[in-house]
């Protein structure tokens, strides 16, 4: 049996189990519910797949949503941009954000864990000090919210965001020539140079594109709770992260699938989401989530055993 | 293709085999409402002493209580959990707004299928919700605080405050209101610095003991969220400074020791446990009907007839513990 | 008696006889040659012997006393020293305190004494004549500064037996004689000597005895002296094998690359100047350190050119990144395989297809059938021994990840190819497959670069030798020209004194 | 090797710390009041212990995220038993021994189990923290024994005692790592796990090693900070972990494992404590606090990773 499949399992019992002890949780009401939630999360998951892929790891994810839920605030109201506009130069934030981390990854080789700890301070310090720590922007026009709050048919907007997002990545990591230079630079950084391949300028894009699907996080955020300020997306990095690797990819480089981490997503989801349901304390998640982890990298550990036999 | 292919037919799986059922709702079949309320967060003992008063209630009520809410304060947090008590089926919901923009679209679709909505500590836009159990406004809040700094200083000097986190929404609306009430009414004292604690004891401690050496004039320390008010009297009596007084919104257990000292004048709360205990037994009145407009007194247990303005249920004003009082209170 | 006695020792890995009742005996004073082609079960020995691994059945003596469950301490204690082809020093610490790893005695807590371990550090490198700094990290030593350390180690630690395995590889010649010099010398204090080596000729001038390990059995030991080269080589491979180095004829075509006064600060070359034409294979010669591997590195453009003009096909180029070196059409077989010529988690198909994902991409997206078409095609021609394209090239022998580095090369169509020990490390069968890839590959216009330190390899291959000295040129050989004197005076720069 | 290329970070980082108290002296001379450097000691002495802790940690190339949870039940664990009305020593002895426990798990799942110490540590720090949010719903462990805070000895002796404390645990373990087989078997298993084997090193003893020592001193880390109160607040020690890597990385510690100092680290930790408060001596706003706090760690690396780009090519 595959991981992912194992995964998967998991994850038809995890539904199996709320929908016998939740309260009207096998709705497709909920189900929706369960995806608006995860949105945000699973865009930044998507984008941290390649990333840890290359052995990397963006921490500064979270932080990076909050600036650019700012710059959305601050161009919109502030500067009376429209809000396309605006919306465009938060991307550009995320962009640039992301760019910050790549310069110092892939041009200076500084180690991501030790870069983007940096940046985790210094994205949100930046969006508490633009903010004074205060300013809170709301009141953002419906055309803009739907984006977050607004339904096509039955499918909450974000939907189509998430699965754009999904197919783009797994694309990109799975069917293109990228992806698979991806790969070798996880496996080896030294072999996929020797191979001709443009490592630095690899590595530089999956932080950059870590930090576009920031900036595009941070429009779902906004657009979902109508406001924007420099708290946004705290502990998202981590529950992101949690997602990804709970999804096979190993945190060395190398391993690792988009659908795995929509795997980990969901299951991440449906647990927070089922446990409300069922009328389980909140907690229990962060215990149960950290179990599952655990039991993950266990399982993974002996499949790749296997394998290698 | 096929692995993506999987988790998106998962996806699909629990939308479309959900569908079946969708609306059905089933609420439960036991007696009694369910309301559900919601803290800030639920890490925080103010909200923990909140819920003993609201459980005492529901118990009174043969109500079942629902007490869930983010384990840190985190607006997009408790979006999800009204959400999911909508598509739970409760009677009712009774949330303590972290900030009311963000919240007031989600309580307006609970409202509009057919769950009753109260607010209750801090309030969302009024027409967000039923009804609202108020404490006391930021306005009486700033007041009181504003006052007892005022009477320290003899209306005229510096203070600075200590606050819970930069971003919290509830915190910069008593400030905006101090500044409002200082420019009316004490025009001589001035506002120095207001530091954050990220609601840690330990940070205000270290914020305090900076501040008074960096703004060694500053006579009153103003600590405006539960765990600043320890830490700020705790580094003002290390510090040895008999002239410092320090002031703020904090609970008596914490308190207590320190108005004993001497080192705290006063700590401005309302009772969180009649708070908890209030709101369970309004809820209770708006699901079953009981309190509608027009309404102006709702009876309410253990603590009789409560006065309802408009559509706000009045705990009453913020209450003062000193040094002398303090040992009746023990939450 | 002997010094260390094996009895019917097996090991199996999985379902894999990695050996079979091998017996083997080594005496005191006595230097003992284990060779074999590659999978032919000398590591696995080697790391039963260390206490790495332990035996599935069989029995292990030293001194006549039978060791039950070895670790590499109690190997250690009981006085057997491993040294490896890549000495295993810890890179941060200074050699002073490599030298005294595992030597001393005590617990965890015991205290270091820093000047003790200094001065026995400095007495024991005196011992094997090394001048180095005891101070210094051992990330900044020479590779055969490092051997030496670890032979001091070794002698601090009163060896009885030391395994040595492929201690030359990394080693100048010169380099190499003194350390044979000192083997030779750890003979007359009643050492024994576990040596293991590709490098027959080698053996042949230092081993007492030689064992013959092939496919995990061991099939004879015999006396050095009573043994010729060709025999060993039929033992090794169970046949004989004829032409050493093919014998071909191609016509040469333009120059297809030529460098003029090539420099490059950072890695110590200066003022090389050579051409290589179509067909042709020109060999690079020169003692380990002569600048041979920076050379192709500066090529490559993984420490670019900061003087010199490239040409290829006539025009100048510049090549600043592995990327631009490949668009162009050149390509680079490090000598590293391990670390740099293969991707050892990736399977063969992934590894092929490696350095020519535009070819097999349309739009960016890759075309899996014509990757596969391509794998295949590769194993098929370079009789790649593996379950499938599939399989992850780790698991492959040493001389097959090598045919899969090439192919990796070859499906980029390069018009250059630098070749850098493409042999090293690669059983006797293998390498004679290699060499004949390469010959065909000439036949078909390639202009290529071979850079070996064995020295037959060098002019058996080549067309002409570029001997290199101290980061530049030091003279070319043409045909008949290049002999192995010829090539020695140049490398050394006198009259060179042959050891065999 | 003279002593400015094998110091090279530590001076570097030494510098950057001159360049603050000298900016202090100029700008802000009220910094250097005794009464506020000695807060600022006492302030750092719980992120100097823990950070005695990390820099182990992280020379045998490992990591701890989930200190920071550690913490805060370490600290819960030194109080209640404390309210029980055991002594103040058992209490304290307590709280080392709940943090060695806690680091023991992580030790067991990273050496014995061979997983990865960052994911294994970001379970444990999701996990343990609401587990204690759960079982104690935030509510704070109060009306301890007078004795509690500063474990009885008074004020004046408490403030001199946490730092000193602090300070003395540094010295031993920098004397250690230097003059003990033990300390040399972390670098040389941080250096090269598998080398270290072979040369009588035991790595998977020494990973378990560091985590139960990792886990003491947050358990010693809890106490001192603990003491300073008159009760315990049980959310504490949120984003700890982050601070004390930041200081340790500050300090010139390679992430890569082998490399580093405990004087880098001790000065590390010194740079980010002073920094807070100078940063409210000079005047800043604390909303721009995080912000340039953020800059001072990548400052500090990337200078570092300059510095290495140019020795590397310097080498022949």
């Amino acid at each position: 049996m595959t991981y992912e499949r194992g995964l998967a399992l998991c994850l038809v019992l995890e539904i199996a189990l709320f929908a016998s002890i939740g309260w009207n949780f096998f709705t497709a009401g909920n189900a929706g519910e369960i995806v608006r939630a995860s949105a945000e999360i699973g865009l930044l998951a998507l984008a941290l797949t390649p990333v840890i892929v290359t052995g990397g790891i963006d921490l500064s994810v979270g932080s990076l949503l909050g600036l650019c839920a700012v710059v959305l605030g601050v161009t919109w109201r502030d500067a009376g941009w429209p809000i396309t506009v605006a919306a465009a130069a938060a991307v550009v934030a995320g962009v640039v954000g992301g760019g910050l981390n790549a310069l110092l990854v892939a041009r200076l080789g500084i180690p991501p864990l030790i870069v983007t700890l940096g940046t985790y301070s210094l994205f949100r310090g930046v969006a508490e000090g633009v903010t004074a720590g205060v300013r809170n922007y709301s009141d953002f026009p419906e055309s803009f919210l739907f984006l977050g709050q607004g339904r096509i048919g039955v499918v909450p907007s974000q939907l189509v965001v998430l699965v754009a997002a999904a197919i783009g990545f797994w694309l990109i990591v799975h069917r293109m020539a990228v992806g698979r230079m991806l790969r070798a630079i996880g496996f080896s950084p030294d072999g996929a140079r020797y191979a001709g391949l443009p490592v630095g300028r690899r590595l530089g894009s999956v932080y950059l594109l870590s930090g576009m699907c920031a900036g595009v996080a941070a429009l779902l955020y906004v657009a979902r709770l109508g406001q924007a300020k420099a708290d946004a997306g705290t502990g998202f990095e981590l529950m992101a992260i949690t997602a990804v690797i709970l999804g096979g990819t190993s945190i060395f480089g190398g391993r690792g699938s988009v659908g795995g981490t929509l795997l980990g997503l969901a299951t991440l989801a449906v647990l927070q989401n089922g446990l409300r349901l069922a009328d389980l304390p909140a907690e229990l998640a962060g215990v149960v989530t950290a179990a599952l982890l655990l039991a993950a990298l266990g399982a993974n550990r002996v499949l790749q055993g296997r394998s290698r036999k | 293709m096929r692995r993506l292919g999987g988790g998106l037919t998962l996806l699909a799986l629990v939308l479309g085999a959900g569908a079946c059922r969708g609306g059905g709702g089933a609420g439960g079949t036991e007696q009694g409402q369910t309301i559900a309320m919601m803290p800030k967060n639920k890490g925080n003992p103010y909200f923990a002493s909140c819920r003993t008063g609201a459980e005492e209630a529901a118990k009174e009520l043969k109500a079942r209580l629902l007490w869930d809410g983010p384990t840190e304060t985190d607006p997009a947090k408790q979006n999800e959990v009204v959400e999911a008590w909508i598509t739970r089926g409760v009677d009712v919901i009774a949330v303590s707004v972290e900030n009311k923009e963000a919240i007031s679209t989600v309580l307006r679709k609970a409202r509009s299928r057919g769950i009753k909505v109260i607010t209750w500590d801090a309030d969302t836009e009024p027409d967000a919700r039923d009804y609202f159990v108020n404490q006391a406004t930021p306005r009486g809040i700033a007041e009181t605080l504003a006052g007892h700094a005022a009477r320290l200083l003899g209306g005229k000097g510096e203070f600075a405050v200590i606050t819970a986190s930069l971003t919290a929404a509830n915190q910069n609306e008593w400030l905006r209101q101090i500044r409002l009430v200082l420019a009316e009414r004490y025009p001589e004292m001035k506002l120095v610095d207001v530091r954050p604690s990220d609601d840690d004891r330990k940070r205000a401690f270290e914020e305090t003991q900076t501040l008074l050496k960096v703004h060694p004039q500053v006579k009153v320390v103003m600590a405006i969220c539960s765990p600043a008010v320890p830490g700020a009297s705790e580094a003002v009596k290390q510090s040895g400074r008999t002239d410092v007084h320090v002031t703020g919104l904090g609970l008596p257990n914490d308190a207590r020791p320190y108005l004993k000292d001497g080192v705290l004048d006063s700590a401005v709360l309302w009772n969180t446990k009649d708070l908890g205990y209030l709101t369970v037994y309004t809820a209770h009145a708006v699901a079953s009907g009981a309190l509608k407009p027009g309404v102006s007194s709702l009876p309410a247990g253990r603590l009789g007839a409560v006065k309802v303005e408009g559509d706000q249920v009045i705990l009453g004003t913020p209450f003062t513990f000193t040094k002398d009082n303090v040992d009746q209170f023990h939450f | 008696m002997s010094l260390l006695r094996l009895q019917d020792v097996s090991k199996a890995y999985g379902g894999v006889r990695a050996l079979r009742a091998v017996s083997f005996d080594l005496r005191p004073g006595e230097i003992h040659a284990l060779v074999g082609e590659n999978g032919a079960g000398k590591s696995t020995l080697v790391r039963i012997l260390t206490g790495a691994v332990e035996a599935d059945s069989g029995t292990v003596e030293i001194e006549g006393r039978r060791v039950e469950h070895a670790d590499p301490v109690a190997m250690r204690a009981l006085g057997v020293a491993p040294i490896y082809q890549q000495p295993a020093l810890l890179p941060d610490l200074t050699v002073a305190e490599n030298v005294a790893m595992g030597l001393e005695r005590g617990g965890p807590w015991r205290r270091i004494d820093w000047p003790g371990r200094r001065e026995r550090a400095r007495q024991l490198l005196a011992r094997v004549g090394a001048d180095i700094d005891v101070d210094a990290p051992a990330h900044g030593l020479r590779m055969a500064e490092q051997q030496l350390v670890e032979i001091a180690r070794a002698l601090g630690a009163d060896a009885r037996i030391l395994l040595m395995d492929e201690p030359t590889a990394a080693l100048t010649d010169r380099e190499a004689e003194r350390l044979f010099e000192r083997i030779r010398g750890l003979r007359a204090h009643g050492v024994g000597v576990v040596y293991i080596s590709h490098r027959l000729e080698e053996v042949a001038s230092l081993a007492d005895r030689v064992s013959v390990l092939r496919d995990g059995e061991l099939v004879a030991t015999r006396e050095m002296a009573e043994v010729d080269r060709n025999e060993l080589i039929r033992l090794m491979v169970g046949r004989e094998i004829q032409a050493l180095f093919p014998k071909r004829t191609v016509p040469r075509g333009d120059v297809v690359l030529a460098a003029e006064g090539l420099g490059c600060r950072a890695s110590g070359i200066h003022g090389v100047s050579f051409d290589v034409r179509a067909g042709e294979i020109v060999g690079f010669a020169g003692l380990v350190g002569a600048g041979r591997t920076e050379l192709a590195r500066v090529l490559f453009g993984l420490t670019p050119a900061d003087e010199g003009v490239i040409r290829l096909r006539g025009a100048a180029v510049r090549i600043s990144t592995p990327a631009e070196a490949v668009g162009l059409g050149l390509a680079y077989l490090p000598e590293d395989r391990r670390r740099h010529g293969i991707i050892a988690e990736m399977s063969i198909a992934a590894n092929t297809t490696l350095a020519a994902l535009r070819t097999i991409s349309r739009a960016g997206f890759l075309d899996f059938a014509a990757e596969r078409e391509i794998a295949a095609s590769y194993q098929q021609r370079f009789a790649i021994k593996a379950p499938s394209i599939d399989a992850a090239v780790a698991t492959l022998s040493g001389g097959n990840q090598q045919k899969v580095a090439l192919a990796r090369w070859l499906a980029t169509r390069p018009s250059v190819l630098v070749l850098d020990e493409p042999t090293q490390g690669v059983d006797v069968g293998a390498k004679a497959e290699i060499h004949g890839l390469i010959v065909d590959l000439a036949a078909q216009g390639l202009a290529i670069l071979l850079i070996s330190s064995e020295l037959p390899e060098v002019l058996g291959m080549s067309d002409r030798v570029v001997v290199m000295r101290a980061g530049t040129v030091a003279g070319g050989l043409d045909g008949a020209a290049a002999t192995q004197e010829a090539v020695m005076t140049l490398a050394l720069g006198h009259q060179p004194r042959l050891s065999a | 090797m003279s002593l400015i290329t094998t110091h090279r970070r530590e001076l570097s980082v030494a510098a950057a710390y001159g360049v603050l108290l000298v900016a202090l002296i100029l700008f802000a001379p009220a910094f250097y009041q005794g009464a506020n450097l000695r807060d600022v000691l006492v302030g750092a002495a719980p992120v100097l212990v823990a950070a005695v802790g990390m820099t182990l940690v992280i020379l045998a190339r490992q990591i701890d995220i989930s200190i920071g949870s550690q913490f805060a039940i370490c600290a819960v664990v030194a109080g209640m038993l404390a309210k029980a009305g055991l002594a103040m020593p058992i209490a304290a002895a307590g709280a080392l021994a709940a943090g060695a426990s806690l680091g023991a798990l992580n030790g067991v799942l990273v050496a014995g189990f061979g997983l990865p110490a960052i994911v294994v540590t970001l379970a444990t720090m999701v996990g343990l923290r609401e587990a204690l949010r759960w079982a104690t719903e935030g509510v704070w462990v109060q009306d301890l024994p007078p004795g509690f805070q500063w474990m009885g000895f008074g004020q004046d002796v408490g403030r001199f005692a946490i730092p000193g404390l602090a300070l003395v645990v540094w010295a031993l373990v920098a004397w250690g790592m230097r003059h003990l087989a033990a300390g040399r078997a972390v670098y040389a298993t941080g250096s090269d796990a598998e080398v270290a084997r072979l040369t009588g090193v035991r790595p998977r003893r020494v990973v378990f090693g560091v985590f139960v020592v990792m886990g003491a001193l947050t358990g010693l880390a809890a106490l001192l900070s603990a003491i300073q109160f008159i009760d315990v607040q049980t959310n504490s020690g949120v984003g700890f972990e982050l601070r004390v890597i930041a200081a340790v990385v500050v300090g010139g510690t390679s992430i890569a494992g082998g490399k580093g100092s405990l004087v880098g680290s001790l000065l590390g930790v010194l740079l980010l404590a002073t920094a807070g408060p100078a940063l409210t001596f000079l005047g800043s706003q604390a909303y721009w606090d995080r912000a340039l706090q953020g800059v001072i760690i990548l400052v500090a690396v990337a200078a570092d990773a300059f510095g290495s780009a140019t020795r590397l090519k310097a080498r022949p």
